[in-house]
């Protein structure tokens, strides 16, 4: 179930450098929304549209709010629409994150933090979201993320802010001491594929978000295969109705 | 409001409007959004004799006002698409198109008979899938082998038979002269344009498949050319696609020659776009005084 | 600074890029913007052994990111370009292709004769022309015509000789092939596809030839796809065109085994396409690390 | 000679239903410009450029003034650009007016009148500029011509505005009763046709402006061609270089 239409931008911020935040009035498309599924913006000059990961949720203000970065031409275009122009979205699409009742990990890698902040909301206190960025410059939704309750572990690459490491020497160390549930997951694929195999090792399940080339973005083309494995066979599951959040057990991080 | 009533291939469709194969599935992913009882008919997802995964991801890379594909033809087989698919299907009040493609003749014909005594409304022969190794285009783009094949489902099968024709070819009339003299009772065309795509970054293919087909509005001119020479090379009806977006590009394809039309990437860029170039349609017969849109099929006048 | 010099069929151009013949006059409409000497070289307007007036207009229809012509090889004749147009282009300081077309085979061979003796560096013969009626298309589609006219030009002109190609072909790698043993140096690909638009309103072709060449970012996958098919297929160098309007596209098109590249339309909606490209090749190859850009072509690495 | 690059718009209005009236900051080209020529607008989202004739030139401020109608797509996006945006113009082009010293009639049909502005300008009160529209709704330019001293003569189809009747009998009138040395014409080919066989007639020298489609606008494609008729034998003139301005004389009216 998702909807299609030009809904008004009621917000637009730049996070950081190529990062831009913006906040879209569709009531009846964040009604439907849940944590972990994405939208399907378009920029009007493109053929295809961008798949943007769903950042946050506010039924009771009919919005979702979006935070993407600049990768080409086609983003860079959707950077360019400001408060009061209305966007052309399909939202909510795809499956999101498994909520438990459980304690949670958050991980996420430069702009796999965004779709962080939606899941770790419906946590609050009882998550912990550990964020890896190149630098301080980079850094993103921090301050989100506290208000939502969460414990905040950042790293960076450089050691500029937080942590000067990676977020899998974080995420050992949280595990350490700290019960957890589940493990959420979004970044880059080597990434991924540590904190999977981390969740393995501590036998903790995992859930990690995966991209890939998209054309409908509903499950009809079968364009954004993501290749599984189920019962020791190689399956191409879809992306966009499948995933984008996937158990990472079944994931082939090596394509 | 126009009679938008069309018949191909000895069916009538209550409109020109056919969302294309392997754009739709088989429609699930679109009812959220409006009756499939809207649509002229349904080109359903591609199916084999056995089930197929498909390519090796990415399968798609978008171009300058278009995209390529590789998805190899995943679905689910045969027999699965008449048991779990077109029970389903047929009560939707539309027609039902079963496209089929096979890696050999007999594989083909052998599809054939299996829709034999199923409820779909027609036939459409993939003799164009760009993305398969054996079978696919191979048998589009040769005059020979494309009217055998043809003949084989033909005798396999008595429903009406469409056969999709592939546009990487010298002369698409040949074929389509082929295949009408070996039993085609409608040609659809035209699918995929061949392409290509490389990240300059990592000097590697987008699509792990190296090639793929290239569809979207980039390729309408390709598209209204061959419907023309095809519909004037042949007595048989065209169903016309080939980067339709919106009601005056299906109204320019049906000047063409195309008594009906296919809609494919187009939805996804909006999955409304097969009711709006429907509703459009409609606006545009209106407003040009045409009662029928029948009527308009193969109206272009040559200089 | 890298290297950008390249060597085609032989002859070495001061950079990959050229502007593609028809879409740049003899270069005289761009000289106030910048001096000719910038480009690789330029493939002048194509020349006809006697003046042709061309294709009644409209000869120009704009298509989603391309455009269909059909000038219909309007030139003033051989004799004309050698007289009014060679001396003044022989003084620019850039390489000069002279493109060539004839309605038969004698006709392209005393064509080539009559170059010889001149000062261009190369000659494109066209067996590809898509909007005249003899000749044309009608020598890129069929091998053995396609052999025979490069053989019978090769044996009137010592000339380095380029043969451009048609897309409009089942496989354009047996085209290339064929011409690679009739005596070719190189071959440029792709012409323009085949394109028709139709005006809905008076229910015309916008073209008044009802058909044109269809060129363009539109085009620009098909012509990456062919130009890696056929830069496997033959061991001459090719040079590669078909909606590059960007250095990124020129790269994209070089890695995929293009030698040299040709820019064409892109050059109607910016004037300073080329210069822009030969820079932005420049500033790519120094960000990259690439010392010379020759290092870089055929060097996409399939799946 | 001519320019080609960004410049930004320091003035827009809309004159009637559909027409846009911008004015451009780009001195280096109303520098070069005259009466008649046009220049290439770029709709971003289009691949070739929109050919619209030059209305006015402003060598002092300059400036130079386009009236356009929308008439499809692309013209519709160059409507949409507002004061402060750039704009990409090639511009000036083709061929212009030849401007005499004598006494000017200049008639122009619908969105053919715009051309005439600039031309009547070189004359001013030795101009009379008659001008057709279907009604009073879409009349444009009438003070911008009395601005410029012309005497100024209006018709439309239904009478709802000036004479109720065509710009061509109300040529024929004023040629009884004024000395005319030379008529401009823009607009629809039948109305060009008719006042060229009315200023043979009269033997009075014509000019009209054609429209064709057109790709480069400089004269290297060939694309634009015109059907002209010189020493009996029919020549393809080109639009964007031998044109938009052509001796009447020459051209064949019916393609």
């Amino acid at each position: 179930m998702y909807k299609q239409g030009l809904y008004p931008i009621i917000g637009k911020s730049a996070s950081a450098k190529g990062i831009f935040d913006i906040t879209v009035l569709c009531p009846e498309a964040a009604e439907l929304a849940q944590a972990g599924q994405f939208a399907q913006l378009l920029a009007p000059s493109f053929f295809l549209r961008r798949p943007i990961s769903i950042c946050g949720i506010d039924k009771q203000k009919g919005t979702l709010r979006f935070v993407f970065e600049v990768r080409g031409s086609g983003t860079e275009e959707l950077s360019h629409l400001n408060v009061g122009d209305n966007i052309d979205l399909i939202a909510p699409l795809g499956h999101g994150f498994t909520v438990t009742d459980g304690r949670a990990v958050c991980v996420g890698g430069g702009i796999g933090v965004p779709p962080m902040v939606g899941i770790a909301a419906e946590y609050g206190d009882r998550a912990a979201v550990i964020s890896g960025f190149r630098s301080a410059s980079a850094v993103i939704l921090q301050d989100d993320l506290r208000a939502a309750g969460c414990e905040t572990i950042l790293c960076t690459d450089d050691g500029s802010a937080g942590i000067h490491g990676f977020v899998t020497t974080a995420l050992e160390e949280y595990l350490q001491s700290n019960k957890t549930d589940i493990i959420y997951a979004c970044g880059p694929m080597p990434m991924l594929k540590a904190v999977a195999s981390i969740a393995r090792k501590h036998s903790i399940r995992c859930e990690v978000s995966l991209e890939q080339r998209m054309a409908c973005g509903v499950g009809a083309c079968l364009g954004c295969a993501a290749v599984l494995e189920r019962e020791g066979r190689e399956v191409f599951a879809h992306v966009c109705k499948d995933g984008p959040v996937f158990d990472a057990k079944e994931v082939r991080f090596d394509g | 409001m126009a009679d938008l009533r069309v018949t191909l291939a000895g069916v009538e469709f209550k409109n020109p409007v056919i969302p294309a194969s392997g754009t739709y599935g088989y429609g699930r992913e679109y009812e959220c959004l409006y009756p499939l009882s809207r649509l002229g008919g349904i080109s359903v997802k591609g199916t084999t004799l056995h089930e197929r995964t498909g390519n090796i991801p990415p399968r798609i890379a978008e171009t300058p006002m278009g995209m390529l594909n590789s998805v190899g033809l995943q679905n689910g087989g045969a027999e699965k698409f008449l048991s779990c698919e077109l029970p389903n299907l047929v009560t939707k009040d539309t027609r039902i198109i079963a496209n089929i493609a096979g890696s050999t003749v007999e594989e083909c014909a052998e599809l054939a008979a299996m829709l034999e005594g199923s409820a779909v409304d027609m036939i459409e022969l993939n003799i164009s899938c760009p993305n398969v190794k054996q079978g696919g285009a191979a048998f589009g783009t040769d005059c020979n082998v494309a009217g055998a094949v043809t003949r084989a489902v033909r005798d396999a099968c008595s429903k009406p038979l469409m056969v999709k024709l592939s546009p990487n070819v010298t002369s698409i009339t040949d074929i389509a002269r082929s295949v009408e003299a070996s039993g085609a009772d409608a040609v659809s065309l035209i699918n995929t344009l061949l392409g290509m795509r490389i990240d300059i970054k990592t000097r590697r293919p987008v699509l792990h498949n190296n090639v793929g087909g290239l569809s979207g509005p980039a390729v309408f001119p390709v598209a209204v050319r061959m419907v023309w020479q095809t519909a004037n090379a042949v007595k048989i009806p065209v169903c016309g696609m080939g980067g339709i977006s919106t009601a005056e590009d299906a109204v320019e394809m049906m000047m063409a020659g195309a008594s009906a039309i296919q809609v494919g990437a187009a939805i996804f860029r909006d999955p409304y776009a097969p009711v709006r170039i429907i509703d459009g349609i409609n606006e545009w017969c209106d407003r040009n005084g045409v009662k029928s849109v029948s009527e308009i099929v193969g109206t272009v006048r040559p200089w």
